[in-house]
This record gives structure tokens, sequence and C-alpha cells, in this order.
């Protein structure tokens, strides 16, 4: 029955990953209203977690909770912005190219190989060194502009099975137009696979960030958790023993990333009924007859 | 040479040096290449003279003896040493040396003639006073093998990797590897019994946070880096030997002259003065430099060293707390008014500055971040921003930019006029978008005229007296117009391993500029060392 | 009353990719005319090409040549002609479960055409009609279907809105694909039923594709039968079945199951084997 | 074999795009290497009229070709394997510095990559095998693993087991106190084993969860396969059932998306070669950004690319042996 | 009537889901030696289940309930199938109940040759053959189902649909089973293919004596093949007679309104079709006349 759900209901993975990711986004949203100006440098130095900061203080004095609050403001800004791009370039690539076939699929197909297998990382390098001054939103942007070739593929070959089916057909001979057909036939049923897309994206963006900003490549002047990993290294937070700067934006990254693909696995499992997988029901309790072991 | 050496491996330890950030490493040791190892400025080429750029003093003889000016300064003679051998056994002349100053790569435009008026005199005749040149002639010109460099075309010459280097230092290269390099000993060094250490190895190592770990575990026996807590690397375990030399200072570029193209609210000098006001440098020096910097002289004369340069009716030391109010009431005066979001502007135009550093350079990037913080508080939006080294030199070259956080490069000498000539003088620069020519610092187009007559009044001047006049004018225009902000004289920081090794230079005994990286000094020390028994 | 013809026919199809294209002829010059009010049943076995003969009547597939006349008039392939077209001639897809887009309630399936042709301008007439359409082909209470979604329903009842949908734009002629073989058994001859039922109200001309002989005949005026994409026997449908002239059509209906004779293939096994 | 002709049309284009990008990108940027090469030489002291010359030749700025002249001779020189100058390590021969690299890269990444794919191979095959039970719980674990930065983990390893507890060494590819250079000796090659271990460690703990998760989940769906309740209905053994039907047939899919995942990886290990001070090619293509030389980042972003297609094309070549469907049609 | 060969009593198969679905009801039923028992019903009545059941081939969520099946062997003694575990049952698997399923595309391993895949079997039940045995063994089986020989190095995708079919039906016997379950075998096919292969399966039972049960929902092509027909109704058989008393004298009313779905290809032309309305009476109270359709969980799989 669950045809047309985006997600399903009630799944331990589900819940956990969707409960993980919406606290981490409400967290983005509204913990930045609670915590100190995140670049308060009046605090003291190297301060170990306490009541007046949770987090405690990095080298500058700035309240890690706070930066770790903002922080996560940037790396989803980053995220969204990188994978809504990503996808609206993936649904040209990909759904174009499934829905029109021919040559322009060959062509548009060839394309989005092509990217798939040339390295983002060293492409994002040079494209981010050529820009003259980094902001967040060309970060996200080049981040976007190079990483959709992955869900083209998957939107591709989707939009080629649901061109074949007979309720397009229904829908040309009723007098439909292409372009509707696209958008109210083939689209509503590329959702599930498109909010999987999404999130894949979400996070592809994010550790792309973080590595970017290692590189002293990230968005400058902005806070986000790659930038803030950055400073805790360069600050030499490990070995002044200030775990607490740095470990807490890598499993902010580990634990929202996780969190997504939770929820990917469900909706993976609605797209592919065949995931679907039933626990053993309890039966050891019945008689060996009752088909126990299978 | 190959590897044979290593049977001595366990009698004479091998020093290990900090190389730098510059995996992988590529043989590269002509002294006129941009990307010549570090080894080769001192261990293995060396200069007639050295200067001691940490403790001021008499220049220290190297190849050459003495030295003399005539009256005007156009003539230096300099007695060359004798019975030093180059490095392939051929004897050091001062044929070499007058190679050394006239050929094609290396002759500067206003020498006239350079004669070997015997075979241990050489006189070098300029066309114009060079008193204030003379370390770069004495102590930086580097002496060459004739018989060796005439061989090369100038094209060669500057893109020869000159990977077996033949000088008179007391090392030679032995071995080259992408991750090291390794020097030993000359045996025919012409300092008797010198060096010490037989063996050395500049290794490659990329983060700054790496080499401090190597630091700690006491695998790096000489390294120059900014270490936050540096009795932290002898408590960890690594070597105890600790100098901190605070030479360069560290400023704000403002791209401040408007007539040669520089955009935005720092040409305007009220805004320079405001942002100059609104530092609170003591707390600049303590959180993001640790403490460790020096206090910086608006006057750019180094404090302690050069005090004799100053003048007395200007301020000696830039102020080191933020005065918000001061620095509001220059805005004010000078026409700007606080807008709603509590940021001043004038004609519409608000005070946004953008404040660019180097990326991973964590100190300059706390400072940036700092800066930001203190001058919004006295009403002026700074916005840091980090960008590549690259990047960096670019903007710097051509001008293109509002606040940049660099450093200027002190001078050798206890005497500050190569800054006030080279950085601060109208005739060193370019308008914005050219790129700064060879030799010309002055990155922030700063131009005036009282200035560049002063630096030309105290070049030819012979007695003290003329130049400090000079040095005085040039003092109150450069305090006042602050095309460079200064913040502070920035730490150089040098660890290295006393217990295995001893001679180095200390607190006490600053007997020449100590971190690995000096150029001359770095191979001076390395000859001076011992070690431990 | 009103005609489509079919004349010479061929469609073409590409396959494989890139430099090894080759051509497949799936239709081979076939020609036949509908009339109002009578059916012509297509059989024939797997890949004859039937589907595609369906698919280039609703102008889903362009013929490679050949001609398709509307009332004798050749159809252009222009935008209003197409539309004009579509007005009267619709397609029954053999898949109900494919057939219609799981996302969209029923309604939307059949509002569609009636906006797309006109029919009807404001909501309340739209809405009328989707009910009287739902009436017709009995699914009542018509509200309650028209918000059901196809995965609400069963495959006959998607059958149904399938065919109200086909005759929403008020069609004249109306190509049924193996309309009713993806349906459970028990239910197929309701579908049948119904459709005939509205063949006869509305006079409808119907092209009837099948491969049960069975159906084809009691529910056809006429059979044509398919081979390798060309109609090798056509006539009157009892004629067809019962005296079949052609070697395939004999063969098709050898292979048809038929329960009059039971156990006959079993004892023909038999002898066989006794033979050998 | 119209799947290898195929394969190879496709190879073709990605490469002569790859390269294209390489010639298009560095033509985009701004700024002039002739003149940033000239500004760093000048913090060395004066330069002379001729050096300046001569630089501004060799960097190829001021030339009055058109763009399709130098398209033309930049493919030229490509094919004669000339890939420019570096300038940050001037005068080195870019194919000088990615040849001394890329042995480094492909070693570590190599058998990094390799071992993680077996790994998350092995142990998605046997998580999806026992679905439904307890082990489907290490699957957020692997989500976790998934997610992590790669040089946050480095970092973190080399905290822990190179710093707090000096078990290994901090950086290097091998050990750069005692060897002056690489040597071929049984001690050098032990100190290259020894110095891969952690970086190796990183990349195999932040990509074997990718593979894991695919694997399990092409494992779910193909034991839902017929051919699978056929093999059981046959009576074969678990452990047959489980290799040559389950395993064969749901490795596919990651085979075949070996290539895409090898680039993930590839980007991933370019920042954690710059924690460890790796000598490899990711090192390299820091310093060529850091430093703005452009012909070194194009080689190398040249030769990063082309050694993952080739990765991809011997995958390629094994997937052809496995799925007998891809020998017959494309 | 000869002796019986699989005794299925009282089986009840559930699927634990919510809600839960009783597949099976209750089924008893007798398979005799060397005949052919045609299960027919309509979609989702439970026949696969049933069929499954047989072979012990369920999964989760799928239990069987309660209920009995007894093999008996050739040899006279009797196998307890709902009680064999582990190695026994792989044992009796394809050894004594072979089965062939619906989808023939499905059923092959796609990346391993026929002849691998037959060999399977044979190495795993008879572990002394020697090779060369197992492969004049693969030609024999594939000669006996009129295919190529040297089609046993083809992979599945090589084969055409009816190929496959045959292989499998090869593969199926490769043991000599006593019984062979047929699940559907023939519905992808053409009619002239199928007919092809009901003769082969004729033939083959002729000679082999095997038993088959084949299920379908073609009722008219079960009662041309079959020996004794059961139908089912919603997981319960609610008839079970010899093919000709079914045809001729349908005792329940579903039975009847089965048959009647069917029009007679050569018989009398009634006119209930084109005039339709009079269908069969209607067997489930409430029902429209295609409520059975709706089988939720296979959705989307269909
Ligand atoms: N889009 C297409 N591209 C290439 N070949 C096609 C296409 N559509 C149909 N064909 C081929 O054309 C031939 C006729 O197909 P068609 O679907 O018309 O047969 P059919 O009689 O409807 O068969 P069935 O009874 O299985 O539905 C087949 O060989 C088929 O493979
Ligand atoms: N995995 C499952 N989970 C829950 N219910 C199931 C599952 N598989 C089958 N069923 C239900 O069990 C019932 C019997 O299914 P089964 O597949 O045995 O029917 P069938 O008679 O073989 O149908 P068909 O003719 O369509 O193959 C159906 O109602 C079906 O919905
Ligand atoms: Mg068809
Ligand atoms: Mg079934």
């Amino acid at each position: 029955m669950a045809e047309n759900r985006i997600l399903p209901s009630r799944s331990a993975k589900s819940v956990t990953g969707l409960a993980i990711v919406v606290a981490i986004v409400l967290f983005a949203i509204v913990a930045p209203f609670f915590t100190q100006n995140p670049r308060f440098s009046g605090n003291d130095a190297f301060l170990p977690p306490n009541v007046d900061h949770l987090l405690g203080t990095t080298k500058l004095g700035y309240d890690v909770l706070a930066q770790l609050a903002h922080g996560a403001r940037g790396s989803l800004i980053v995220g969204v912005i990188a994978a809504a791009i990503a996808i609206v370039l993936s649904l040209i690539f990909g759904i174009f190219a499934g829905y029109a076939g021919g040559w322009t699929d060959e062509i548009l197909s060839m394309g989005t190989n092509v990217m798939l297998v040339i390295p983002g990382l060293p492409l994002v390098m040079v494209i981010a060194v050529y820009a003259e001054s980094r902001s967040i939103w060309l970060v996200a942007f080049i981040l976007g502009i190079t990483s959709w070739a992955g869900s083209a593929i998957v939107l591709r070959s989707q939009a080629r099975s649901l061109r074949s089916r007979d309720y397009v057909g229904a829908a040309q001979v009723a007098g439909e137009r292409t372009f509707r057909i696209l958008l109210v036939e083939i689209m509503p049923n590329l959702l599930p696979l498109l909010a999987a897309q999404f999130l894949s994206a979400l996070i592809l963006a994010i550790l792309g960030e973080a590595g970017l900003s290692f590189l002293g490549l990230g968005p400058s002047g902005s806070i986000t958790w790659g930038t803030m990993i950055t400073d805790a290294n360069g600050g030499n937070a490990m070995s002044a023993g200030a775990w607490w700067w740095f470990v807490p934006p890598g499993l902010m990254i580990a634990v929202f990333g996780a969190g997504l693909s939770l929820v990917n696995f469900s909706i993976d499992e609605v797209v592919n009924p065949k995931l679907r997988v039933v626990a053993d029901p309890a039966v050891r309790r019945r008689a060996p007859k009752a088909g126990a072991s299978a | 040479s190959g590897t044979g050496e290593e049977q001595d491996g366990a009698a004479a330890p091998t020093l290990n040096v900090w190389a730098g950030s510059q995996t992988p490493i590529t043989a590269n040791f002509n002294p006129f290449a941009p990307t010549v190892l570090h080894g080769a400025l001192g261990p293995v080429y060396e200069t007639l003279f050295l200067y001691n750029k940490a403790g001021g003093g008499d220049p220290v003889p190297m190849l050459g003896e003495t030295f003399e000016w005539n009256e005007d300064g156009t003539v230096l003679t300099v007695t060359v040493r004798q019975g030093v051998e180059w490095s392939d056994g051929e004897a050091f002349t001062v044929d070499d040396v007058v190679y050394s100053f006239t050929n094609e790569i290396t002759k500067s435009t206003y020498l006239e003639s350079a004669e070997a008026t015997d075979d241990t005199t050489v006189v070098l005749t300029y066309s114009e006073p060079q008193f204030t040149n003379e370390f770069a002639i004495l102590g930086g010109a580097w002496m060459l093998p004739e018989h060796v460099w005439s061989e090369k075309s100038v094209e060669e010459a500057t893109t020869w990797a000159n990977e077996t280097p033949v000088g008179t230092g007391p090392y030679t290269v032995d071995t080259v590897s992408e991750a090291s390099y390794t020097l030993v000993a000359n045996e025919s060094y012409w300092q008797e019994g010198k060096p010490a250490v037989k063996s050395v190895r500049y290794l490659g190592i990329d983060a700054n946070a790496s080499a401090e770990d190597l630091l700690k575990s006491g695998d790096l026996d000489w390294a120059a880096m900014f270490v936050p807590d540096p009795e932290g690397i002898a408590a960890a375990g690594g070597p105890a030997g600790y100098v901190n030399t605070p030479q360069d200072p560290t400023v704000l570029y403002t791209c401040a002259n408007a007539e040669l193209g520089c955009a935005g609210p720092q040409t305007d000098v009220a805004v320079r003065q405001a942002l100059n006001l609104a530092l609170d440098r003591g707390t600049i020096n303590e959180k993001a430099f640790v403490g460790l910097t020096g206090t910086i002289s608006p006057t750019f004369a180094l404090l302690g060293r050069d005090d004799q340069w100053i003048a007395p009716d200007v301020d000696k030391q830039s102020p080191q707390a933020a005065d918000v109010d001061a620095a509001t009431a220059v805005l004010e005066a000078a026409g700007y008014a606080k807008g709603a979001d509590g940021i001043y502007a004038k004609d519409g135009a608000p005070v946004e500055l953008e404040l660019v550093s180097v990326e991973g350079w964590t100190d300059y990037n706390d400072a940036a971040k700092l800066i930001e913080e203190q001058a919004a508080a006295a009403g002026i939006k700074v916005t840091a921003t980090t960008v590549t080294w690259q990047e960096f030199s670019d903007n710097r070259q051509s001008g293109n930019f509002q606040l940049i956080m660099g450093g200027v490069i002190g001078t050798s000498m206890a005497d500050p006029f190569q800054i006030y000539r080279d950085w601060f003088s109208g005739e060193y620069t370019q308008p914005v978008g050219t790129q700064l020519e060879a030799g010309e610092w002055n990155f922030t187009r700063y131009s005036n005229p009282v200035v560049d007559a002063a630096v030309a009044t105290a070049a030819a001047a012979s007695d003290e007296q003329a130049k400090m006049a000079a040095y005085t004018e040039i003092q109150h225009e450069i305090s006042r117009d602050l095309p460079y902000i200064p913040l502070v004289i920035n730490a150089t920081q040098t660890f290295y391993n006393d217990a295995e090794f001893t001679g180095w230079p200390t607190e006490d005994d600053l007997y020449a500029f100590p971190p690995s990286w000096g150029a001359v000094s770095a191979g001076y020390i390395l000859a001076n060392l011992e070690p431990v028994e | 009353m009103g005609t489509l013809e079919v004349r010479n026919l061929v469609k073409d199809f590409r396959v494989g990719h890139g430099l090894r294209r080759s051509r497949l002829r799936a239709v081979d010059d076939v020609s036949f005319t509908l009339e109002a009010g009578k059916t012509v049943a297509l059989v024939g076995e797997s890949g004859s090409g039937k589907s595609t003969v369906a698919r280039t009547l609703a102008r889903l597939e362009t013929p490679s040549s050949g001609e398709i006349l509307l009332d004798g008039r050749p159809v252009s392939g222009s935008r209003n002609a197409l539309r004009a077209y579509r007005h009267e001639v619709q397609m029954v897809f053999q898949d109900p479960f494919a057939s219609l887009n799981p996302f969209h309630p029923v309604a939307h399936h059949l509002e569609r055409p009636i906006r797309l042709h006109g029919l009807e301008r404001n909501r309340e007439g739209v809405t009328a009609r989707v009910h009287e359409l739902l009436e017709r082909v009995q699914l009542t209470p018509a509200e309650t279907y028209a918000a059901k979604r196809p995965h609400e329903m069963s495959g006959g009842q998607r059958q149904r809105v399938a065919i109200a949908r086909a005759l929403a734009p008020g069609a004249r002629f109306l190509v049924a694909d193996e309309p009713v073989s993806m349906l459970d058994v028990s239910i197929r001859l309701g579908v049948l039923n119904l459709l005939a039922r509205l063949q006869r109200e509305e006079n409808l001309g119907v092209l009837y594709i099948t491969h049960d002989l069975a159906t084809a005949r009691h529910f056809s005026d006429e059979i044509l039968v398919m081979y390798r994409g060309q109609v090798v026997e056509r006539g009157p449908s009892d004629r067809v079945i019962l005296d079949p002239q052609h070697e395939y059509t004999k063969t098709l209906l050898a292979a048809a199951p038929d329960p009059a004779r039971h156990g006959r293939l079993r004892d023909e096994v038999r002898a066989e084997l006794a033979a050998s | 074999m119209r799947y290898f002709v195929r394969r190879i049309i496709f190879y073709a284009i990605t490469v002569w795009a790859a390269i294209s990008f390489n010639f298009l990108i560095p033509r985009l940027m701004p700024g002039d290497p002739a003149e940033i090469m000239l500004a760093k030489m000048a913090r060395n002291g004066e330069i002379a009229p001729g050096v300046e010359r001569t630089i501004r030749l060799l960097l190829g700025s001021d030339t009055d070709q058109n763009i399709w002249e130098q398209y033309v001779a930049y493919l030229g020189n490509l094919f004669r394997g000339d890939l420019g100058v570096s300038f940050t390590k001037f005068p080195t021969p870019v194919t000088e510095l990615i040849g001394a690299a890329l042995p480094w890269s492909l070693g570590l990444l190599g058998l990094a990559t390799i071992i993680s794919f077996v790994i998350g191979i092995a142990a998605g095959a046997w998580i999806g095998w026992r679905r439904g039970t307890w082990v489907d719980h290490i699957i957020p674990g692997s989500t976790l693993l998934q997610s992590l930065p790669y040089f946050w983990v480095a970092l973190l390893l080399v905290y822990g087991f190179a710093v707090v507890n000096p078990w290994f060494p901090r950086i290097g590819g091998y050990d750069v106190f005692t060897f002056n250079g690489p040597e071929a000796t049984m001690e050098f090659a032990g100190s290259v084993l020894y110095h891969g271990l952690l970086p190796a460690l990183t990349v195999v703990l932040s990509s074997f969860g990718g593979w894991l998760l695919g694997m399990r989940n092409m494992m779910v769906a193909t034991l839902s396969e017929d051919y699978i309740t056929t093999a059981e209905a046959k009576g074969l053994r678990r452990s047959r059932i489980l290799l040559g039907y389950a395993v064969r047939n749901a490795a596919l899919p990651s085979i075949a998306g070996f290539g895409i995942s090898l680039a993930f990886v590839v980007t991933g290990s370019i920042v954690m070669e710059q924690v460890f001070t790796y000598p490899g090619l990711g090192k390299l293509m820091i310093t060529a950004v850091q430093g703005n030389d452009y012909a070194l980042m194009q080689g190398l972003f040249l030769v990063i690319t082309l050694t993952v297609l080739a990765a991809t094309f011997l995958m390629d070549i094994v997937y052809g042996f496995v799925d007998p469907r891809t020998r017959q049609n494309g | 009537m000869s002796e019986p060969v699989l005794t299925a009593r009282g089986v009840s198969i559930e699927y634990r889901t919510a809600p839960v679905v009783r597949a099976v009801r209750d089924v008893s039923l007798t398979l005799h030696r060397g005949e052919i028992l045609g299960l027919a019903g309509e979609s989702g009545c439970g026949k696969t289940t049933f069929a499954y059941g047989l072979t012990r081939l369920l999964k989760p969520p799928a239990v069987l309930t309660s209920g009995e099946i007894v093999f008996h062997d050739r040899g006279g003694e009797d196998i307890d199938v709902t009680a064999l575990d582990g190695d026994a049952l792989r044992a009796f698997r394809w050894d004594k109940v072979s089965m062939v399923f619906q989808g023939a595309m499905n059923s092959l391993n796609p990346v391993i040759t026929v002849r691998a895949q037959i060999d399977d079997v044979l190495t795993t039940h008879r572990p002394g053959m020697p090779r060369a045995e197992r492969a004049e063994r693969a030609a024999e089986l594939l000669r006996l189902v009129d295919v190529d020989p040297s089609r046993l190095d083809s992979y599945a995708h090589q084969l055409s649909g009816g190929m496959r079919q045959r292989v499998m039906i090869a593969m199926a016997l490769a043991l000599e089973p006593q019984v062979m379950i047929m699940d559907e075998p023939t519905t992808a096919l053409d009619v002239v293919v199928q007919r092809g292969i009901l003769r082969e399966i004729m033939r083959l039972r002729e000679r082999l004596g095997f038993a088959v049960v084949f299920i379908t929902h073609d009722l008219p092509l079960l009662i041309e093949i079959s020996d004794r027909i059961a139908v089912m109704l919603e997981g319960a058989i609610v008839e079970l007679d010899t093919a000709e008393n079914l045809y001729e004298r349908p005792q329940h009313a579903y039975t009847q309104r089965l048959l009647e779905s069917f029009p007679s290809l050569t018989g009398e032309r009634g006119d209930f079709v084109r005039t339709g309305e009079a269908a069969g009476p209607v067997v489930r109270a409430p029902a429209s006349d295609d409520q059975a359709a709706a089988t939720p969980a296979l959705e989307g799989t269909a």
C-alpha cells in the first residue's frame, strides 16, 4: 500500500534516521539564537566543557557550542544548495536523456558518464582556485555543479523505465504535451528517488566542503563544520588535548550523514520492494514442523 | 655521491632540520632559482660577510676579510680571504668574486665596474652612493665559482637545478629524495676543524602540526615555526633549546593610494587612523600569537635594536589597547556617521573592509578574526577571509586588496632605511593592476613626496645627523598616514636540540639569526655546532 | 457513419546501437477498416505486431509508410489535426497496473482528457462529467471512486477506469490492446461485457487485440490473423475460427487449449510413444 | 564484442574530455603564471632582464597563437608525454614529479581500495545473507563510517596511534630519518609497509562502509530472485548458493560501479595524504593548488583522471568476465 | 488409481504480516504416482504458497502453522517432509520432489552456464559421479527435452523463453524425481510454444512415470491435460475431481463460474458474451466481479 509514500512509516531505521536529521536541522535553525556570538573572543581560551560553555572554548576563546550551531547552519546551507543544484542538473541530464531517448540520450548520458568518472575533488579544487574569493554560496555552487552525475545516471534509468509505462502513453493519447507529461506524470513518481538522491548529494556536499576547507579552499569568512575542524587542526586542538573542539564537528558530520543514510535506506525500501526485509518471525518455540530454518 | 657514509652514522649523529612544507623536494641548489632549497644558502654558498639580523654588531668576515667605502659611497674596496677552496678542489680567487658581481644573472644596474686590483683585493665602483645597500652587496651576494657558472648561459643559469653545487660553505650535497636531502661536511672547509656535525638532513614536512609532533617526539633537531605553546615541546620530550627573536613587523597592508587606483574606505587616512586606534594589540598578541610577539613601533625601527633611529617626538610604540572613543572621534571628525547597523558611513558608503590573510597561517588567521571583532566595536566592519599564499601574493603584487595581513621584512642591519626606501617610497610602487617590479616592495601604493625626498636625502647622507633628520621627517609622515597599520613584531621561534648538539645561538649569545631557514646565518650556525659526546 | 481506415501500414524499428543498427519490420503492409458499431479482432502470436498496429493507430508511433484515414480523410501531423484525431480515436492499454499513474487519483485520469479536449470549462461541469463516466463503467458510487488512487483498486476496476478515460473525449473509435489479458480469469468477461455494451450503446468502432481466439470469436464481427507483421487471414469471425484457411491460423487454433479435448493430448502422446 | 567496442569508445571520449577540460580551465583562470613566477623570484633579489625573458618564454604567456593553435600544440605536447614544467618546483618537469608520486598513490590507494572493497563486499554479503537477524544492527554503524570525513579520521588516527601512542610513524611514505631515499632493500620495503598502515587504515575505514551498504542491498534484492529459490529447491549446499548464486550476482553492480566509487576514494584520499605528508599524487595536487602551479595541476588532474579511468577499464574487463550478458549485448 | 506418492493433510500457511494473511487453509491433498494433478484458482488464492509449503521453501514471514506432508518413497518408506531439517532436507529436495517455477527467465542463474547449473545438482546429490558421466547426463537431459546439447554452454540470456523453460524441465528431471511441481510453467509463453512444452511434459511423464502438480489459472488447459483437478479458492480447496467430471459436472458454484469464464472456442456461439450481463452466479457475497484481484502485497511486482 506504500506506493505513494515517500517515507515508510515505522521502521526502526527510518525513525532513528529521521530523528537524527530533524534534530540536527532544528539545532541548526534554533540553536544559533540561544548561543553566544560564535566569534566572541572574550572567553578564556581552551576551556574544557563546563556549565557556561557546554562544549568548552577554542584557542581564541570562542564558544564551541556556538561555533557548532553556526557551523551546522553553514554546512547545511552548503549542503542544501549544492544538493539542490546537483538535483536540478541531474534532473535535466537524467530525466531529459531518459525521456528523450535516441541521440539526445546517447550524448547526454555520455556527458554524464564522463562527469561521473572524473574524480570530483581535483576538479573542484581547480575551479575553486580559479575563483577569486569564495563565498559560502560559491563553494556550494561549485560542489553542486560537479556532483550531479551519479544521480543523473539513476534518474535516467528510472525515467527510461517510466517512459515506457503505459500511463505515459495514455497521457499522450489523451493529448497531453510532453512537458506536462514530464512534470505531472513522470516527475511525481520519481519523488522518492529524487529525495534519496538529494539526501546523498547533501551529505556528499557537506563532506566535500569539509575537505575543501581543510585544503584552504573552503568558504572564506563563514563558519561550517569543515572550517571548524580545520581551525581546530590549525590551532593544534589535538595536541593541546582540546578534543571538545576537534571531535564534535567531525562527529556531527558523521552522525548527520548516518541519519541521512538511514532515511535513504528506508526510501530505498519503498522504491525497491525487494529490499523489504522481514525479520524471522518468532517461530522457534513452535514444533519443528512449522518450517523452522529457511 | 653515494650513501656509503652511513657507517659513521652511529658515531656522528645526523642533525635533522625541518625544511618547511615543501614536499616533494626536488633537487635545486641554484641560489637564483625561486625554488632553491634552503640548504644551498649558507651551508653550501657563502657571502663575503655575515650580518647579524638578530643582534646587530659588526659584520662577521666570511669570504671577505675587510671592506672600506670611499667618501661618497660609490667605491667599495673588499679584501678577500686567502686559502679558501671550492668544494671541487679549485681555489677560490678574486676572479670568482668579480665574476659573482658581474655575471649577467646578478649584475645590478648601478654597478659600474668590479675589478681585482691584486690577488686579495676587489674594488666595486657604483654610479650612485650605496651606503644603504651595504647589506645587499656584502651580506646578500652569493660567491660563485666562475669555472662552473661561466659555462652556463643566462637562460641555463636561471633554469639550472645545480644538483651538485660547488660552493665554499661547510657542507656539500650528499643525497636528495622527495622527502629529504642530506648535506655532508665539506672536509676542506676554510674554517679549521669545522664543521663538527658531519651530516645534516633537511626534511620536508607538510603540516605545521606534523612538524610540531615530530619536534615533540625529538625526531627534529632544529626547526623554526610558530608554536603556541613553546614550553610544551621540551615538556613532551622534544629539544629543550628555544629562542624567540621577533624581527619582522606584522602589519595590515592597506591599499592606500586612491590616485594609483586603490578603492575602498581604507584609502581615507581617517579610516586607517581609526582602525589603528581600534586595535587591541595586547589581546592580539595574547590570543592569536600566544604572547610571543614583540611590540611594534609605528616608525618601523626595531625597538631595542634600532632605538637610536627613532625620532624623539613620535610615538615609540603603537597603542597596545583599543581606544574606541578615540577611533570613533577620528571617524566623526572626518565626517563619518554611525548607521543603523552600527557601522560608520560617509556619503552612503559604509566603512566595510575585506581583510585577507593566508590560509593555514593560523596565527594570522586568528589575528584577523580578532581584528574583525575589535573593528566592529569601533563601528568598522572588517570581514576576514583567507586565500592561498599564491593569491595573497598576486593580490599584493597587483594592489588588488583592501586590507592584507602580512609581514614586512625586517632589516638585517640596525637601521630601518631599507624599509623606508623599499616599502614606503613612491618610486617603489606601481599603479593598481600593474605588478610591482622586482625589488619593489611598496605594496600599499603609498606615495608621499615628503617621504620620497627624505629617503633620497638619507641615502646620500654620509653623517648620522643628516640621516636622523631625514628619518624624523619620514617617521612623522608614516606614523600619521599609516599605509601599513603596524600590529606586532612577529615572533620567530626557533627550537634546537641542545642535548645532542651545542653551539646554538641563544638568548644570551645571539651571534647569528637563529632560525633554520635564515640565509647565510644557517650555514654559519651549522658550522659552529658540535655534537655532544 | 464513420470509418477509421488503415492503408498499407508499414512500421520499421531500428534496433541495436551505434554502428550495428539494423531494421526490424514489425508491421508489414497491413490494411483494414474499422467501422462504427463494428468490432474487428486482431489476433496472432506474441511479437506478431499487434501492439505496434495499435500504437500506430493511437499515433504513439509514426508509421514508416502507409496511411491512416479518418472518415476517408488522411490525418495530417499538425498539432491541431492530432488533437482532433485523438478526439475521435482512443486507446485502452493492456496492463491496468501500468496504464494508470500511481501518483494520481482516478479523477485526474478522467479530468485531463475532458479538459484537454475542451468538453467542459468549469470545475463543476468537469466533475459532473467524471461522475457520469464512472457510472457508465459501473464504478458506483462515483464520488468514492473518483477519489481513489489506482493502487486502492483491483485490476478490473482499474481497467474500467482506463475504459472510462478512453471514452472521456467522446471518442468514436476505440483501440483495445489486450484489454483483459492481465486480468484474473473470472473477471475478464465482466470487463469484456462492459466494453461490448458500451460499444453497442455508443455505436463505437472497436479494434480488439487479443491472443485469446475464443473471445475474439465471440466478441468481434471480423477477425484478422497476424503473423510476423502481416495479416495472413481475415474474415467473419466464425468463419475464421471454424474454417481456418491459412496454415498459421490452423496451428494457432490447434494450440489453443480446449477443455472439450480433455485427455486427447495424453492419448496422442501415448500413441506416439507406442509407435516409436 | 560490441560491449567492448562501446566501452572503448566511451573511454576515448572521456579521455578526450578530461584532456580538453584540462586545456580550458587554466585558460579561464585569471593571472599570468609568468608574472607570478617573476614575483616569486623577486623575493630573492633582483632579476636581470635576460632572466625575465627566459621565464616568459618558458611559461608560454604572451603567445600570439590563437586558441586552436594552442590546443593543437597542447595535444602535440601531450602526445610526446610533455606536460610542461612545474613552477613551484621550477624547473622540474611535471612528468618527473608525477612519476615520482604516482607509485606511492597507486600502491597505497590500490591496496587500501582492494582491501576495503573485499572487506566491504564480504561483510555486505554476510549481512545481506543474514538479513532479518541481529546483524542488521551493523547497518547504522556502517552508515556512520561512510560519512566520516577522511581527513578527520586521519587526524584522529594520527593523534591516537602516532602521537599519544607512538606506535606508528607520524609522516612520510617510509622512514625519512633512516633512509635518504628509496632503496631496493628489505628494510626499506618493511618501512614502506609500516608507514602505509595508518594511511591505508584511513582509506579502508572511511570507504568500506559504502561498499558494505551497496553490497548488502544488492544481496537482499538478489536473495529474493527466483533463481535463488530454485537453487534452494535444488537442495544445493548453502555455501554454494551463497557464493555461486547470490554473491556472484549481487556483486555485479559493485564491480560495475567500481570506477565511480574509486573516484570518490581518490577524492577523499587527496586530503588524507596531506595529513600524513604522504608522497603521493594528492599531496602533490595540494602543493600545486596552493602554489597556483597550473602546469602541475593540469598534469595531475589528467593523470588522476586517467588512473581512475584505467582502474575502471580494468574493472570493466573483469565485469565482462563475471557477467556473461555484457559480452553479447551492450 | 495407483498408490499415493505425496500426501498433504490439513496444511495451513500464514503470512505473518500485519494483518496476518491466511494464504492456505487446511488443505488436504493426495498425489498419486504418475498422475497429473491440476491446481487451478485465481490469482492470490494461495497456489504458489501451497507449492512452496510442499517443498519447504517458505521464507519469512510465511509460516506453516499446521498440517502434515508425507512423501511416500518408491522403496516404501514414508518421509515426513515437515520434520526434515538441514542436510536431510537438502537431500530430499530435487531428488524426490523437483520444481519448475513460473518465470523461467529468472529461475536460471544469469551468470553461470546451463551446464554448471545442471552440474550443481549432480555434484550435490550424486557426489560420486565422475565428471564424464555428469557431462553425458547433462547432454542426455537436454536431448530429452528436445534442446540441442550444444546449448549446455549457453547462458540464460542466450536462450529463448521456450528453451529456458525446457532447460528448467530438464534440470528438474536430472535426478529422476518422483514428483514434479510446476508452478505456471507456461504462462509467459506463446500458445504455440506452450503446446510444445505441454506435449513434452506429457511425453516425459509417460516415459519416466513421475507425478506432476500442475499449477495454473488456465482451467481449460488443465482440463485438457490433467488427470485430476483441484480448484482452490481463498486458500482452501473447494473441489477436487477428475478432469472429466469437473468439466462436465462441476459441483461447486465457484468452479462453475470459473468454467463459464471461458467461452468455448469451437462450440456453440453463445450470445452471452455480446449481450453480456448474464454472467455466472456471483460467488462471494459482497464482491463486485473483480474484488479478488485486489492483492495488495503483490502490487508493483505484477
Ligand atoms: N519500440 C520498439 N523498438 C524496437 N522494436 C520494437 C519496438 N516495439 C515493438 N518492437 C518489436 O516489434 C515486433 C512487434 O511487436 P508488438 O509489440 O507489436 O507485438 P505484439 O503482437 O503486440 O506481441 P504481444 O502479443 O507479445 O504483445 C516485436 O518483434 C517487437 O520486439
Ligand atoms: N510475502 C508475502 N507477504 C504477505 N502476503 C503474501 C506474501 N506472498 C503472498 N502473500 C499473500 O498470500 C496469498 C497467496 O499468494 P500466492 O502467491 O500463493 O497466490 P497464487 O495463487 O500463487 O497467485 P498467482 O496466481 O497470482 O501466482 C495472497 O493473498 C498474497 O497476497
Ligand atoms: Mg502486444
Ligand atoms: Mg503464484
